[in-house]
């Protein structure tokens, strides 16, 4: 996606596409389908170990940086990990480590990071609530801090891996704002509701809230002031899971393309049917749109630019409706094997379609841009 | 026929006597299909429009349709397994099987003893039904049979095929295949395996491979090198089904409906939106799904009118079928949108089937299943249009050399 | 567009078509565009004589069915106006004629309907208000009884043949409610500000309404009761409009294929390039599904059916959004002399723009059509 | 080049004195064409990298790039008009064509003294370009050309073209194109008429008439036959202008842009509609309008970094080209369905040209000139994703033949 990686990117990427390649190639990931978490957690230390957890951990933390740009590196993994549509809870701790590294205290730092870094603890972000809601204005958690006590009450939903999770970034409303708040998962008053996806790997949760009490020190950040944090945080799981789908997309309609070169029809392969190769031509310059647009969200999220969030959503769109688009007319091209479970294509479409819900619709983001369009200064008069 | 035979009328109120004492309602307790049709045979009632010889009763399609009608309006259980069977199979081999294959074949079938399927399409082949690459091999006075099929509907429930394959590489295209009947419950050669769909579920058709099956050469149907002729006698049933029309026409749950009424599903998913104080982020995709609906109904609506007119013939069939299939894609696609992460995940430890993921999942199956878009629209265009044909690469040559030609174009 | 013609419909489509043919060719229609009314009364006069005003007057006015269904006689003039985009106030003329058959008084039918019919007199609609508003419930122009006399004040735009209209049928609102009145053009208080569209024949203009006094015998119905009367002529209104551009558009695609029947590029004619005939298929389609929802919108607005009013923005939003494409991708199929004056479809694509907009855009149908589906019965439940 | 040419340091400090100097800024009195050109390569800066023989300064596109950019930094009028004849055609004559042509046109193409286009379309052409009719027959020592062509930027005001012809019809299509240079201010058996577009104005293209117009042999540009290789060259150089390299880049309005900013065209319609209460029923339709522009934009940045790393080789530019105008294609249809009635309606008797209904009508323009999205998803499919090219019926025949085929296809 990101045309100009530097030396030590371009060996990261090479070694996490053999390594998947290897280890959860596809008939793996058809196995992990079967699997209640979906991934197997001696795999998620080697993944770690070769640097999966490590862009958003400090280096004092047991992580670093191979570019300086944390999120630079990270989204060679992500596009990766779309490719073959891996497995493993990469978004959700990789968001949490961020945000426990920039907006936590240093004693959170130092008990949860060297664990994420190390593969050895999970955490996820509690974010959503139910009914789709991924707007934090809509948000009835609640996390209300008196004296030196945390009350969290709530629900909320859509939170990946929740099942394996060790600690839980939880966003709420406290009496001054916009709060989060970091819970271990086997706190009092929390229960995980284990849910699935249609995705092969990727599992959810529901988490209730019924009177959690923690200690003020479980705040992240303080209390009514995560606004700039949540943003951060959103725009940053926007961009790995962007990053994911333009791995996909591309990959598909590679693989589409071949599998049509070597389809026969009337006498000559499929993809020579001009109806065909139209509408690949148009597939591949939304690739190319989206690795475009995907590589400027990377470079506004790392220098925490005044465009990001717009970014993020013209990125969550375009990619979100695109990379659907492409595999749905994968499907079509490849014709009646690829609606059958014996063909690859469904475990893209599943990605595709769990991807393109999550942190808000190409409907949803739309919305969102509206605003950021209305204060444009329009061209000319409208009569 | 005779022109003694039964009014129409006088057989419609026998019908109904019969099937009020001897058929179930859909409110009784489900009969088996094989019970259900065994009764509707003995009970005179089975291949109405077939000759006695062969089983039937004699009758008209005339006669057919008011049974069948009837049964309907008396809300009558019907079997649903026979509609390749008896629907398409069974009227083919009276057109153009051997009498020895008719005397044998039709009667069981007919009185749903046994299930006879269709097996044209392979794993390879795509849109392209004449480029078969299943081998037929003429040795002594049986054929070999090698090669696989896929895309059979209710293979798995059925006794016997009729398979289309290549007998003949160094003659072009059409005239190499032939059309010949394959037992399907033979254990060490032939492999009868139901397909799982993208959604993890059975679906009804089944994937069959052939590993030199001896068959006897009398098995043939036509002659050999007839097999697209026969292939088209069968499709023509077929369409016919599809249209509710001709032998086909076997009642309720026998015809594969592609215009479905979606203003139900459009209400829900505005529901859900209003709820979620989202509806004007899909306000107007969700009244195309409704306006299409209509559109779709309307269209294969007039369609039919226009075939009874005269003003429809040829291939609009072809039309409903791009319409309803295509309408009920974005229909899909609006239903995953609309609702949202709902759509694809929910809580518990099972997989689940009932949401908007997973049926968009299947969304392709029919823009793709009985002949994709893309053949449609070559169909309308040049078929309705008459617009030029696409160039043709596998006409006139022997067939082995379109095969090597293909692979360096 | 309608399957089943009677004998005399039939002679009236062909008297019709060939009356266009040769009275109001494309190069009359071009000549027109340089004229300030758009057509010639004379002509006019004549298209009257063979009954194109005649199907919504009584026969004891001068009027009168083929049919003895007045919207399916209307339509076969429309549909064959839109395939040669002729000239001529068809639409107000008739929508007028027909609120005043139906809703007027005896003594307005005498006096107006004669001229209508005879193609003497001109009459004309002022139903939106400026800033594009086609809804009756955000009318601000309102119409007073007090004793018997009648005031009317406000503003009425997008009025067809304003400028040589005798009558105007005013919707306004009353103290009771949605109330109608017939407007002689030459009344003091009523401005006509003229007004040209982008279409080659078809003028509009705007009425200013300041200080108009009349009898309160220029009410067309009770006052406060016209909801029945505006409801139906809206439907009569965009049934001719539809039917037009079902002319428009299977017009614009015959004449296309012929055209790229006949123009060739590497050795073939650019007709037999799969792209191409995939695109027209899908637009031979459309065209079809424009027919069936048209002639079933006629039927339903015959027979005062509960459905038509659905069914008018249904068409609308089929009819208007296809026609719109179908011509534009004519246009694209044609290539450069497609954007050229010179070429007749930019003659179509006028007509298509310009009826698409009135009485209310394809987008301002689906949110009324909304109203309707949330009165269904949903399926099932959604989580 | 020798090595001790000017650096083009001190070639940008020179060019950026006598710039402030002697052209005036966009800000003063706009002067002539013709006058800033005659002042640019009298100054010595006209033709920066043609040779000193031809007019040129003798120096190389770097400096060439340096001057048109030091222009637009400081503000400078540059002219309009020569972006074909300088941009275009100037460099293809340098390269393809004779001494003598080379001798006598140059100087006063560079000096602005005349305008050269390119005749290259026909009204009956479309999308194959060499498939061109029009006919040069050789007649002793000179040829006569006889037929139309069309869509020929700025003949209007130019004084020759570069006219690509057959003069072979028994040869194969692209063997038989010859190319040659006529005037075009002959009023007997040339005529230049501007079009006039689907808004009712002049375009800046033109259609052209020969008949039978006798030309000198020395008129050719290359040898007979040589037609279409002399063509490719001109249209690299017009992808050049199009990129803004090469000899095509000209500075400030002289590259064709396809890319265009619409925030504000997004947020004025967002205006209207909000204004009219009914954003919601556009809103999804406005975002898209806002996301295309940015991503188009984008991409198009990618594409030209990936130039000059290597990453995006060939026929990149078909990809800008195709995103960009399709973009502005949706763009005017979301013009016109948010601005409604007032879209095609205004008040007054005047034609008007100022609304979103007339710009609909030229709003295909883009889509088809330069090459129709079509040609251009045909390029992007075959050449940069290697799929197998269209079936050729043109490429081996004698045209004559082609022709002739091609009316029975």
């Amino acid at each position: 996606m990101q045309l100009e990686l530097t030396e030590e990117q371009e060996a990261l990427r090479d070694t996490v596409r053999k390594f998947i390649e290897t280890e959860v190639p596809l008939t793996t990931v058809r196995d992990l389908h079967g699997e209640p978490d979906g991934f197997s957690k001696d795999w998620w230390r080697e993944a770690a170990n070769l640097g999966w957890t490590s862009p958003f951990v400090p280096e004092s933390h047991g992580g670093g940086t191979l570019s300086g740009r944390a999120t630079s590196d990270a989204v060679i993994i992500a596009e990766e990990m779309g490719r073959l549509v891996a497995p493993g809870p990469f978004l959700p701790v990789n968001v949490v480590a961020a945000a426990i590294a920039r907006f936590g205290t240093e004693s959170q730092a130092e008990a949860v990071l060297p664990g994420l870094a190390a593969g050895e603890a999970f955490a996820s972000w509690a974010f959503a609530e139910p009914g789709d809601r991924w707007s934090p204005d809509a948000f009835e958690t609640t996390i209300s801090v008196s004296g030196d006590k945390v009350n969290v009450a709530g629900e909320k939903a859509y939170v990946e891996a929740a099942g394996v999770a060790d600690h839980l970034l939880v966003t709420g409303r406290g009496e001054a704002g916009l709060t989060q708040v970091l819970i271990p998962a086997r706190t009092p008053g929390l229960t995980i509701v284990p849910g699935r996806s249609i995705d092969m790997t990727r599992r959810y949760g529901r988490v209730v809230l019924d009177g959690v009490e923690l200690p003020a020190t479980a705040l992240v950040g303080a209390a009514g002031a995560a606004q700039p944090a949540v943003e951060y945080l959103l725009r940053l799981a926007l961009t790995l899971q962007c990053a994911e789908m333009v791995g996909v997309a591309e990959r598909t309609l590679q693989t589409t393309i071949e599998y049509g070169r070597d389809r026969f029809a009337f006498g000559r392969p499929i993809v020579s049917f001009q109806a065909l190769k139209h509408r690949v031509a148009d597939m591949a310059l939304w690739v190319e749109g989206a690795k475009a647009v995907g590589e400027e969200l990377v470079r506004a999220v790392d220098a925490d630019a005044d465009d990001a969030g717009m970014l993020s959503s013209v990125a969550k769109v375009h990619i979100g409706r695109r990379c659907l688009d492409i595999v749905d007319d994968c499907v079509q091209i490849t014709g009646g094997v690829g609606v059958t479970w014996e063909h690859d294509i469904h475990m893209y479409n599943r990605r595709a379609a769990v991807d393109r819900a999550m942190f808000g619709s190409p409907e949803a983001h739309r919305r969102l841009l509206l605003t950021h369009i209305e204060r444009q200064t329009p061209r000319g008069a409208v009569r | 026929m005779s022109a003694d035979i039964e009014s129409v009328e006088a057989f419609t109120e026998r019908a109904r006597d019969w099937l009020a004492t001897n058929l179930p309602s859909w409110d009784d307790e489900l009969l088996d299909d094989v019970v259900l049709q065994n009764r509707i045979f003995d009970g005179g009632f089975g291949g109405l429009a077939f000759p006695p010889e062969y089983g039937g009763a004699g009758l008209t399609l005339a006669h057919h349709k008011a049974f069948y009608e009837t049964a309907d309006e008396l809300d009558r259980q019907l079997p649903g397994k026979y509609w390749v069977s008896i629907g398409m199979v069974a009227p083919m081999l009276l057109e153009r099987a051997s009498e020895e294959i008719k005397q044998e074949f039709l009667p069981q079938i007919l009185r749903g003893d046994i299930v006879v399927i269709q097996l044209l399409s392979e794993p390879r082949g795509g849109s392209d039904l004449a480029g078969v690459m299943t081998r037929l091999t003429r040795d002594g006075d049986q054929y070999i049979l090698d090669g696989a099929k896929m895309w059979s509907t209710n293979a798995y429930l059925a006794d016997y095929g009729v398979c289309l394959a290549r007998s003949d590489w160094d003659v072009p295209k059409h005239p190499g295949l032939s059309m010949i009947i394959v037992p399907l419950d033979r254990n060490d050669d032939v492999t009868v395996r139901r397909t799982r769909m993208a959604d993890g579920q059975m679906g009804d058709v089944c994937e069959e491979f052939f590993d030199g099956v001896a068959l006897p050469a009398t098995n043939l149907i036509g002659a050999e090198g007839d097999g697209w002729s026969v292939a088209q006698t069968l499709m023509a049933h077929e369409r016919n089904q599809t249209a509710g029309v001709g032998f086909g026409y076997l009642g309720s749950g026998n015809t594969t409906v592609m215009v479905v009424d979606r203003s139900a599903l459009a209400a829900s998913l505005a529901a859900t939106a209003r709820a979620r104080d989202v509806l004007d982020d899909h306000s107007q995709q969700l009244a195309d799904v409704f306006v299409d609906s209509i559109v779709t109904k309307l269209t294969s609506a007039r369609i039919m009118r226009g075939q009874m007119l005269g003003t429809h013939e040829g291939p609009w069939g072809s039309a409903g079928k791009l319409l309803g299939s295509e309408a009920g894609h974005r229909a899909a696609l609006a239903s995953l949108a609309t609702t949202g992460a709902d759509a694809v995940v929910w809580d518990g430890d099972e997989i689940s089937v009932e949401n908007a993921g997973t049926a968009w999942l299947l969304a392709r199956s029919s823009t793709i299943g009985g002949g994709t878009s893309e053949i449609q629209r070559n169909i309308i265009s040049e078929r309705l249009l008459s617009l030029p044909r696409e160039p043709s690469f596998d006409r006139e040559l022997p067939y082995s050399e379109v095969v090597r030609n293909a692979s360096k174009f």
